[in-house]
C-alpha cells in the first residue's frame, strides 16, 4: 500500500473539541509527511460541532472530508439521509488499505453500532471509532475515606443510601453526589448506562436497546427495570447538590473535581481531568470503580463512541481515507488513547506506553467495565425527543412522584411523541 | 413635502435588503411547515398535520405559556429598570459618559459567557450570591434548580443581561428631547412623577413603543441563556418556543415540525404587532 | 428647602448609579477574576479575595487557534454590517417617518416579521442558498444576513428619534437648495446622533455576539469572535481561565467603541433653534 | 427680479380651509407686505410660495413660469421662518452659509459672505455658538441672515423682525431696504408692525381670515397710502392704524348723513346706515371751525412723543391722537371736530367703502 | 401680591458673563417692563427669577423670601416663554390646563376657566388643535393663555405679544392691564415695542448687555416719563423712542455750549465734550424764535397718521416727526429750531446725564 499515493492533497478534517482532538494536533505533522497531504483541521466546541457538523456533511458543496461523529443515532440519521460514505470498500480494498491496519482489533460491539442497515446481511461500515467511554463510579478517596470509613458502597441502593447519609452530614457544603440533571439529549448516555445496570444481564438488542421490545411500535419505558433505573439516576441527583436539576456536565465534574462531593457517576473521558493537578483539588485522590450492581454483584454499564467518518459530498476520498486509516491504526489509537483514556482497540488496553500513562484505578476499573457494557445508542428518528420525555421521567422522581407513575407517563408520552 | 417624487428612491435600499433577506425564508418555511423531512430523506407533504399535532400536544403549549411568562415580565421589569435608570442618570452631569458605559457592558457579554458565569455565580454552594446572602443571613435558595425558582431565576439574568439596552436607548432618547417643554413644566409646578407622566412619558413615547416592541420579539424568542443554564428544566419549567423549536429542528430532525412551531409562533407575535400598529393612530405628530 | 435638601436631591443619582454599576459589573469582574485565578481558586468558596493574578489565560486566549483571526473577523463583519444598516435604514427611517407614503404600515409590519424569523428556521435555507452563489463562510455575506435583524432594528428606533426633529428643518433645507438626500445626511442624521450612536452600539454588539448564524454560515476563513470563544468549551472540560479570558478580550473591543459612542449620547442638542 | 402671481388660489388643513380664492399680482421687483389677524392664512400663504405647501387649487407663478410641480429647492426662494427653523446641530456660522456649502461655493468666498452678513444683522460675535445658545432675537437675526446671504430672486419674510428691539429694527429695515434696491429681489414680508408695514412696502395686502369674510381673503392691496388714506373697506379701516380708526355708526339725513349733532352732506344714493370713520390724529380739540360734538376727558396714555386721549361722547368713545405738548384734565370737557375731509365712509351692511362725499 | 428683590446677581454661561452685579427691587404688585436691545440678558433674567437658571453668585428673593434654593415649582411664577414652549404632544386645552389638572382641580371648574381664558386671548375656536396645527400668533396666545390662568403671585412674560397683530396687541395689553388691576400680581413684562413699555409699566428697567457697558447691565430703573424725560445716560436716550432722539457733539463754550451756530448757557462745571440730544417731536420746523439752524430736506417717512422728515444739517442728520399735515418737498431749506427746554445733555466722556442748564 502506497501511502504517498494521494500526495499533495489537501483534506479538511472537521474536528469537535475533544481530548482526542488536542492530542491529535501534535501528530498531524507526521502524517503530512508521510503522506504528503496536507491536513486543515477545524475544531469546534461541542454544542456548536453538532450542528456544524450536520449542515456540513448535508450540503451540497463539500465543506469537510473527514469528520467526526457521534456513532449513535446522529450517525445512524446521516445514514439514512446518505450523507455518509461507507468504509467497508475501502477496508476491503488491498490498494488502499494496510495489511497490518486489523479491523477485527475493534470490539464486535463497538462495528456494529457503526453498521447499517441494522440486522441486514452485508452491512457496511461507516464510522470507524476512535474513542470510547464507560459510565463509570468515580469517587473522592478523602471523602469516602471521612464519612464512609473508606468503604465504596457495593449496589446502586448502598450507594444512594451513602450519598444521601453524606449529604445530610455535609453541612450543604459537601455533598453525597454530584451528577448532570440538566434537562438536556445530552444526558442520555450517563442516563442509559445506570437503566443499563438496573437491566442487568438480561439482552438489549440495537437499534431499540432496552426501550424497545423488538418493535418501535412496542415502546417499555414502564418496565419495572427502567423505573428502577431512573430512580437510581433521580436519587443520585437527589443526593448531590440543590441545584442539580441545572447541572451539565461541566458543572457536575466541576463539582465534583472541587472536592464537593463523594461520588460522580459518568463516563470514564472525565477521569484523565480529575488528574490534573491545574484544574482539579482532587487530583491523586480519585478512586475509579465499575458502576455498583444493582442486582447480583456485577455492575452492568453503557459505552459510548466517538468516531470518525468520510462525507459523502467530499471530493477527496481517498485521501481522507489515508487520513481515517492512519489515525485509527493501532498506534495512533493508543497514542491518542492516552488522552482520552479510552481507546476503543483491544489492543490499546494491552500497550504497555498506554497503561502507564493512565492512572492503575482508572485503567482497572474501565477494563473491568469494559467486560459488562453495551451501547448506550438507539437508531431512531426522533430519538433525542424521547430522550428529553425520560430526562423530564427523571425530574419528576426527584420531585417526589413515584417512579411507576412516573414511567406510566413517560410510556403515554413516548407512544404520543412516536406516533 | 409632498411633492418629492424622489422620496421612494429612499425606501428602496432597504426593501431590496429585506426581500433578499426575508422572502426567501419566510416562504421557505411555509414551505416546510407542510411537509414531513428529516433533513436529507424524502420529504413528505402532510398539509397541516403538523400544526395539529404541535398545537394538541402539551409540548408546545407549555412552551409557549414560559414564553409569555418569561417575557411579560423580563419585558415589563426591563423597560421599568432601564426607564428609571435612564431618568436618574440623565440628571447626571459629571460622570455620565463613564457611568452608561459601565451600565452597559453586561450587554456586550454573548450568550454563552452570561450563562456560564450566572450558573457559576448561582450555584447554591459554590456560587458567589448564595455566599454572599449567607453573610447576611439569607439562605438563597437553589436558583436555577427548582421548578418555582427556575424561571425567575432566568428572568433575573435577562434583567442583568439586557436592561442596559432598554436603558442605553431610552438614555438618548432622553437627550435629544427638547428642553422647553421640561422648564414650562416645572413652572407649573409639576412634581417629578408628574413631569414624567405628563411630559417625558408622552414625548418619549414613540421612542418607548419601538423599545418595547423589539424586546417583547427578543424575549419571545429567548433561547441562549435557558440553552446554556437550564436547558428548558427542570421539569420544562423553563422550556420556551426556541428551545423547542431548536430542539425539534437540530437535535430531532424534524424540520417540518420545528417551521409549524416558528410560523404559529411568528403569527402570534403578528398578530401583537399589528393589534399595537392598529391602535396607534397617531404616532408621529410633531410640534 | 434647605442646602442640604438640594444637595441630596443632587446626589440620589449619583446613588442610583453606583448601584447600577456595582450590579452590572460584578458578574463581569467576577470572570475576570476567574480569567486571573487558578481554576481551584477561581470556584473555591468563600471566596479567594486575595490572590496574585495568572496572566498567562490572556495569552492564551489570544494566541488560541483562530482566535485572533476571528477577532478581526468580527470587526470587519460589525463594520460592514453597521455601514450597511446605516446606509439603508437611514433613509428608510426618514421615508417612514412620513405620515402619508405608500406602503408605511406594511413595510413596517415587514420590518418586524423579519426581526422575528427564528435563526435556526432560515439559517438551512440560507446555508444553501449562500454556498450556491458563494457567499457561504464570507463576511459580506454574514453582514448580509444580519441585515435580518439590524435592519429593522435600525429603522424602527431612527423612526422613533426622527419623529422628534421638527419638519420645518427639514422646510428650511429644502428651500435652501437641499434635495432629500442633503436633508437626511446633514439635517436627521446629525440631530438624531445620540439615536444613531445608541443603534450602531447595539447593532454591532449583537452582531459582535450573534452564534447561531454565524455557526451555520461560516466555516472557517469567517469564523466569528463567539465562536471562537464557544471553542473553549472542551469535550469533558472546559477551559474556564483562557474562555473568561477570552469573554473579557471580546468585550474589549465593544466597551471601546461605546465610549466613543457615547460622547454623541452625552452631548445631546437642546433643539432650541424652532419655536 | 420675479414676478410672483398667484391664481385662485385654495388651501386647506384637512377639511377646514384657510386660504381661499386668492389672487395676487406681485410685480417683479416689488416689495410687498402681508399684513393680517393673526391666524388669517398669511404664513400659509408664503408657505405656498415657497413650495413647502401645496394648495387644493390654483396656479402660482414665479417669474414667468407656474411653479405649482416646481420642487421648493429650485425656486430660487429664500424665507425667513416665523419660527426660524435654524439647524441646531450648526454654529451660527454654518447656519448662515448652509445653502452656499451645499452648491460648493469657494471657502474664501463664504467666509467672506458670511462675515459681511453677520456684520449686517449684528451677530459677529456669535458666529461660532449654537443656536441653543442664543438669545430669541438672535436667533431670529441668524434666520434673516441665512435668507439674506443666498440673494435669492425672491425673499419671504415671516415677521423677520419681531423679536428685535426698535433700534436694531429701525437698522435692520433700513438694510433690507437698502439690499431691496441694491438686488431688485421680490419681497414679500409679513409684519404685525404697523410702522414696518406703512414704511416698508410697495403696496400692501390686507388679509382677513375666511372665517370673517366668508368669501377670500384678500381685503385690500395697495400703496401704503390707499391703505391708510382710503381703506377699502371696513375691515381694513379697522385693521391698519394704532390706535385704530373711530368707527361710530352715522345714519342717512335729507341727501347727507348724521352722527351725533353734526351732519354732513352726501351725494348719490345714501346707505341707510352707514359707519363713519375717522383716526385719532385726525380728530381736533377744541381747535378749528365747523360742528362739534363734546367730549369727556375719560384716560389718557403718554407714548412718549404723543399722547393718546380717550373722550367719552354721546356716540361712543372716541381716541384722539396729540404731539406730547397738549393737556387736558381728567373728566374736562373738549370741543371734537371731525373735518369733513378727513372721515371714511363705510356701508354698514356690506363694509364696503362709500366716496359718494362732495 | 410678591415683591421680588434681585441683589448683586452675576449670571454666566461658561466662562462668559451675561449678568453682572444686578440690583433690582420690585415692588409687591409692581407692573415692571424690561427693555434692552437683544441678547442683554432680559430673558436671562427672567428665568433666573423663575428659577430655571441658577446665578453665579447674588440674592434673589420672592415676597420676603430668598428663593435661591427653592425649587421652581415652589415659586408661584408663572412665565410666557419668548419661544411659547408649548407641550407638543397636548391639545391647546391641555396646554392652557395643565398646571390646574396637575393640581387635580374640578374638571368643571377646569373647563370653565380654560374657555375663559381661551375667549380672552381668541383661541376659542382651536382648543381641540395641538401647537403643529397653529400659526405662529396663535401659539403665543396659547403660551400667553397658560400663563394667565394660573394666576400666580408673579408672572414673567417674555415678548408675549411678539407675534400678534396691532389690534389684538391692544386688546391683549388692556385684558393684561385689567388683569393685573384685578389680580394684584406682580408682573415683570420684556418687550421690545416702545408704546408696550411706555404704556404699561408702572416702571421701566432700561438693560444693556455687558460688553458694552462693563460693570453692570442696569441703566436705568424708572416710570416711563423717567425713562423718556430724564433719560439716565446716553445709552437710554439712544433707546428709548422711536425714531430715536437726535444726539450731537456739542462742546463747552463760555460757560455754556455750543453747537452748530447755536449757543447754550450751563451753568456749573461744563464737560469739555459733551453729547446734546433733542427727540424728533421736539425739533420745531419753520416755527418758534430764537437760533435755528438750516436743515434740507432729505427723505421723509409716511407712517399715516405722523410723518418723518430726515434734515442733512451742518450738524449731521437730523429726524423730525410731525403730524401727518406738513409738507415739504425733498431740497427745500427749513429752520430748524431746539427748545432749551427740550434738549437733553450728556457727559460724552461717561455718557452720563448733566442736569446743569438753568
Ligand atoms: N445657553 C447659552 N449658552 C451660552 N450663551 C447663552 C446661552 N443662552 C443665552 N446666551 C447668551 O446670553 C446673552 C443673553 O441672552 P438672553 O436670552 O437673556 O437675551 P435677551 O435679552 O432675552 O435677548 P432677546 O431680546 O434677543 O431675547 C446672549 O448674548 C446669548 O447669546
Ligand atoms: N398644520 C395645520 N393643521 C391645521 N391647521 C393649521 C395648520 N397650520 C396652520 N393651521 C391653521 O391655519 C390658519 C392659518 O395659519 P397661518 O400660520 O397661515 O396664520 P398666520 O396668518 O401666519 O398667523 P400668525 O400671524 O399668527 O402667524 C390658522 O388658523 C391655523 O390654526
Ligand atoms: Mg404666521
Ligand atoms: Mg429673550
Amino acid at each position: 500500500m502506497d501511502w504517498k499515493q494521494q500526495s499533495g492533497q489537501e483534506i479538511t478534517v472537521l474536528l469537535s473539541e475533544h481530548p482526542w482532538t488536542a492530542e491529535l494536533r501534535k501528530h498531524v505533522g507526521a502524517f503530512e509527511a508521510e503522506t504528503g497531504i496536507k491536513v486543515k483541521i477545524d475544531a469546534f466546541a461541542e454544542d456548536l460541532y453538532s450542528d456544524r457538523m450536520n449542515l456540513a456533511v448535508r450540503s451540497a458543496e463539500s465543506v469537510a472530508d473527514v469528520y467526526m461523529v457521534q456513532m449513535d443515532s446522529a450517525l445512524y440519521t446521516q445514514w439514512e439521509a446518505g450523507a455518509v460514505e461507507p468504509l467497508t470498500p475501502y477496508l476491503d480494498d488491498a490498494a488502499k488499505t494496510d495489511a497490518a491496519y486489523d479491523l477485527a482489533d475493534y470490539p464486535e460491539g463497538f462495528r456494529a453500532g457503526a453498521s447499517f442497515p441494522v440486522g441486514q446481511p452485508d452491512p457496511q461500515l461507516y464510522a470507524i471509532p476512535i474513542s470510547f467511554e464507560a459510565y463509570t463510579l468515580f469517587y473522592n478517596k478523602e471523602l469516602v475515606e471521612k464519612y464512609l470509613g473508606g468503604k465504596v458502597p457495593a449496589t446502586m441502593d448502598e450507594l444512594i443510601a451513602a450519598a444521601g447519609d453524606i449529604s445530610a452530614k455535609g453541612e450543604g457544603k459537601i455533598f453525597g453526589a454530584s451528577m448532570r440533571g440538566k434537562r438536556s439529549a445530552e444526558l442520555v448516555d450517563t442516563m442509559t448506562g445506570i437503566v443499563l445496570d438496573a437491566w442487568g444481564s438480561e439482552p438489549a438488542s440495537l437499534p431499540y436497546n432496552i426501550w424497545f421490545d423488538g418493535d418501535w411500535s412496542k415502546p417499555r419505558f414502564n418496565d419495572p427495570r427502567i423505573a428502577k433505573g431512573l430512580s437510581y439516576y433521580a436519587g443520585l441527583l437527589k443526593a448531590g447538590p440543590p441545584s442539580a436539576l441545572s447541572y451539565g456536565w461541566e458543572d457536575a465534574s466541576r463539582f465534583f473535581s472541587q472536592g464537593n462531593a463523594a461520588f460522580f457517576v459518568d463516563a470514564s473521558v472525565f477521569g484523565p481531568g480529575f488528574e490534573d493537578a491545574k484544574t482539579s483539588a482532587i487530583a491523586g485522590k480519585v478512586g475509579y470503580a465499575p458502576l455498583p450492581a444493582s442486582t447480583g454483584d456485577i455492575g452492568y454499564s453503557g459505552h459510548w463512541s466517538w468516531g470518525i467518518s468520510i462525507a459523502k459530498n467530499s471530493a477527496k476520498k481517498d485521501a481522507a481515507w489515508l487520513f481515517v486509516q492512519w489515525a485509527t491504526n493501532k498506534k495512533m489509537t493508543a497514542a491518542l488513547g492516552v488522552a482520552t483514556g479510552g481507546a476503543p482497540r483491544d489492543s490499546s488496553w494491552a500497550d504497555a506506553d498506554y497503561v502507564k500513562a493512565l492512572d492503575a484505578g482508572y485503567v482497572a476499573a474501565v477494563k473491568t467495565q469494559m467486560q459488562h457494557t453495551r451501547p448506550t445508542s438507539v437508531f431512531r428518528q426522533g430519538w433525542s425527543d424521547v430522550v428529553l420525555l425520560v430526562v423530564d421521567a427523571i425530574h419528576q422522581i426527584y420531585q417526589g412522584t413515584a417512579p411507576e407513575d412516573a414511567v406510566a407517563e413517560l410510556q403515554t408520552n413516548v407512544q404520543d411523541t412516536l406516533e | 413635502m409632498h411633492r418629492d417624487k424622489h422620496i421612494r428612491w429612499l425606501i428602496a435600499p432597504a426593501l431590496l435588503l429585506l426581500a433578499a433577506g426575508t422572502l426567501y425564508p419566510v416562504i421557505y418555511a411555509g414551505y416546510l411547515s407542510l411537509l414531513q423531512w428529516n433533513w436529507g430523506s424524502e420529504a413528505k407533504f402532510v398539509g397541516f398535520r403538523n400544526f395539529v399535532r404541535i398545537l394538541s400536544g402539551t409540548g408546545f403549549p407549555k412552551a409557549l405559556f414560559n414564553t409569555f411568562y418569561f417575557a411579560v415580565f423580563a419585558v415589563v421589569i426591563e423597560t421599568l429598570l432601564g426607564l428609571g435608570l435612564a431618568l436618574a442618570i440623565n440628571r447626571i452631569r459629571i460622570g455620565a459618559g463613564l457611568i452608561r458605559t459601565l451600565m452597559i457592558l453586561p450587554l456586550m457579554v454573548s450568550g454563552i459567557a452570561v450563562s456560564l458565569i450566572w450558573k457559576v455565580m448561582l450555584d447554591p454552594t459554590l456560587g458567589i450570591v448564595n455566599y454572599l446572602l449567607s453573610l447576611v443571613g439569607i439562605v438563597g435558595p437553589a436558583w436555577l434548580g427548582t421548578v418555582p425558582t427556575a424561571m425567575p431565576s432566568i428572568i433575573m439574568i435577562d434583567t442583568w443581561w439586557q436592561t442596559a439596552f432598554t436603558f442605553i436607548i431610552l438614555s438618548s432618547a432622553l437627550k435629544s428631547l427638547p428642553t422647553e417643554p421640561f422648564e414650562a413644566a416645572r413652572l407649573e409646578g409639576a412634581t417629578p412623577f408628574q413631569t414624567f407622566r405628563h411630559v417625558t412619558l408622552p414625548m418619549l413615547k414613540p421612542v418607548l413603543i419601538t423599545v418595547i416592541i423589539f424586546r417583547t420579539i427578543d424575549t419571545l424568542k429567548v433561547f441562549d441563556i435557558i440553552f446554556g443554564t437550564t436547558g428548558g428544566g427542570p421539569l420544562r419549567a423553563t422550556e420556551s418556543v426556541q428551545t423547542l423549536a431548536y430542539q425539534t429542528a437540530f437535535k430531532s430532525y424534524k424540520f417540518g415540525e420545528s417551521a409549524a412551531i416558528a410560523v404559529v409562533f411568528s403569527l402570534i407575535i403578528l398578530t401583537l404587532c399589528i393589534i399595537y400598529l392598529m391602535i396607534d393612530t397617531d404616532d408621529g405628530e410633531k410640534a | 428647602m434647605s442646602a442640604s435638601a438640594s444637595f441630596r436631591r443632587k446626589l440620589w443619582p449619583y446613588a442610583v448609579a453606583v448601584v447600577a454599576v456595582a450590579v452590572s459589573v460584578f458578574p463581569i469582574f467576577w470572570i475576570l477574576t476567574i480569567a486571573l485565578k487558578t481554576r481551584v481558586d477561581a470556584f473555591a468558596m468563600p471566596p479567594v479575595w486575595f490572590f496574585s493574578p495568572v496572566w498567562e489565560n490572556f495569552g492564551k486566549a489570544w494566541s488560541a487557534t483562530g482566535f485572533s483571526g476571528a477577532f478581526f473577523n468580527s470587526l470587519i463583519v460589525c463594520a460592514l454590517g453597521n455601514i450597511l444598516a446605516l446606509a439603508a435604514g437611514i433613509p428608510a427611517a426618514y421615508y417612514l417617518n412620513k405620515r402619508h407614503v405608500p406602503g408605511r404600515r406594511t413595510i413596517l409590519i415587514w420590518l418586524l416579521i423579519s426581526y422575528m424569523l427564528p435563526e435556526f428556521l432560515f439559517i438551512v435555507p440560507m446555508y444553501v442558498l449562500f454556498q450556491s452563489i458563494g457567499l457561504y463562510d464570507t463576511v459580506i455575506g454574514l453582514a448580509l444576513i444580519y441585515q435580518v435583524f439590524t435592519l429593522p432594528f435600525t429603522i424602527w428606533l431612527l423612526r422613533a428619534f426622527f419623529a422628534d426633529i421638527p419638519e420645518a428643518l427639514a422646510e428650511a433645507a429644502r428651500l435652501e437648495g437641499a434635495g432629500t438626500w442633503r436633508i437626511v445626511w446633514t439635517i436627521y442624521v446629525p440631530i438624531a446622533a445620540p439615536g444613531i450612536a445608541a443603534t450602531v452600539i447595539l447593532n454591532s454588539i449583537k452582531m459582535w455576539n450573534e452564534l447561531t448564524i454565524a455557526l451555520a454560515l461560516t466555516f472557517d476563513k469567517a469564523q466569528t469572535v463567539t465562536l471562537a470563544v464557544a471553542g473553549f468549551r472542551g469535550y469533558a472540560s472546559i477551559d474556564w481561565g483562557a474562555m473568561s479570558a477570552a469573554s473579557i478580550i471580546i468585550i474589549l473591543p465593544m466597551a471601546l467603541f461605546a465610549i466613543l459612542a457615547q460622547r454623541r449620547i452625552v452631548q445631546g442638542l437642546s433643539l432650541g433653534a424652532v419655536k | 427680479m420675479s414676478a410672483v402671481s398667484l391664481q385662485g388660489i385654495d388651501i386647506s388643513y384637512g377639511s377646514v380651509d384657510v386660504v381661499r380664492n386668492l389672487d395676487l399680482d406681485i410685480k417683479s421687483g416689488e416689495f410687498v407686505v402681508f399684513v393680517g389677524p393673526s391666524g388669517c392664512g398669511k404664513s400659509t400663504t408664503l408657505r405656498l410660495i415657497a413650495g413647502l405647501e401645496e394648495g387644493r387649487s390654483g396656479r402660482v407663478s414665479i417669474g414667468d413660469k407656474v411653479v405649482n410641480d416646481v420642487d421648493p429647492a429650485k425656486r430660487d426662494v429664500a424665507m425667513v421662518f416665523q419660527n426660524y427653523a435654524l439647524f441646531p446641530h450648526m454654529s451660527v456660522a454654518d447656519n448662515i452659509s448652509f445653502g452656499m456649502r451645499l452648491r460648493g461655493e469657494p471657502k474664501e468666498k463664504i467666509r467672506a459672505n458670511v462675515a459681511d452678513v453677520a456684520r449686517m444683522v449684528g451677530l459677529s460675535d456669535h458666529l461660532h455658538k449654537r443656536p441653543g445658545a442664543l438669545s430669541g432675537g438672535q436667533r431670529q437675526r441668524v434666520a434673516l441672515a441665512r435668507a439674506i446671504v443666498r440673494k435669492p430672486a425672491v425673499f419671504l419674510f415671516d415677521e423677520p423682525l419681531s423679536n428685535l428691539d426698535a433700534e436694531f429694527r429701525a437698522a435692520m429695515r433700513s438694510e433690507l431696504s437698502r439690499l431691496h434696491r441694491e438686488l431688485g429681489s421680490t419681497m414679500i414680508y409679513v409684519t404685525h408692525d404697523q410702522v414696518e408695514a406703512m414704511t416698508m412696502g410697495d403696496r400692501i395686502a390686507v388679509l382677513a381670515p375666511l372665517a370673517q369674510t366668508g368669501h377670500s381673503n384678500l381685503m385690500q392691496f395697495g400703496t401704503p397710502e390707499e391703505v391708510y388714506h382710503r381703506p377699502a373697506n371696513l375691515f381694513v379701516a379697522k385693521f391698519i392704524g394704532s390706535p385704530p380708526m373711530n368707527l361710530f355708526d352715522g345714519r342717512a339725513d335729507e341727501g347727507g348723513i348724521r352722527f351725533g349733532e353734526i351732519r354732513l352732506p352726501m351725494e348719490g344714493q345714501v346707505p341707510a346706515a352707514i359707519t363713519v370713520g375717522v383716526r385719532p390724529e385726525h380728530v381736533l380739540l377744541n381747535t378749528g371751525e365747523g360742528p362739534f360734538m363734546t367730549g369727556t376727558v375719560e384716560g389718557t396714555e403718554n407714548l412718549g412723543h404723543e399722547k393718546l386721549w380717550f373722550f367719552a361722547t354721546e356716540i361712543g368713545r372716541i381716541v384722539a391722537r396729540t404731539p406730547d405738548t397738549g393737556n387736558f384734565r381728567l373728566g374736562e370737557a373738549v370741543n371734537l371736530r371731525f373735518p369733513a375731509e378727513r372721515l371714511h365712509l363705510f356701508d354698514a351692511a356690506t363694509g364696503g367703502r362709500r366716496e359718494a362725499r362732495t
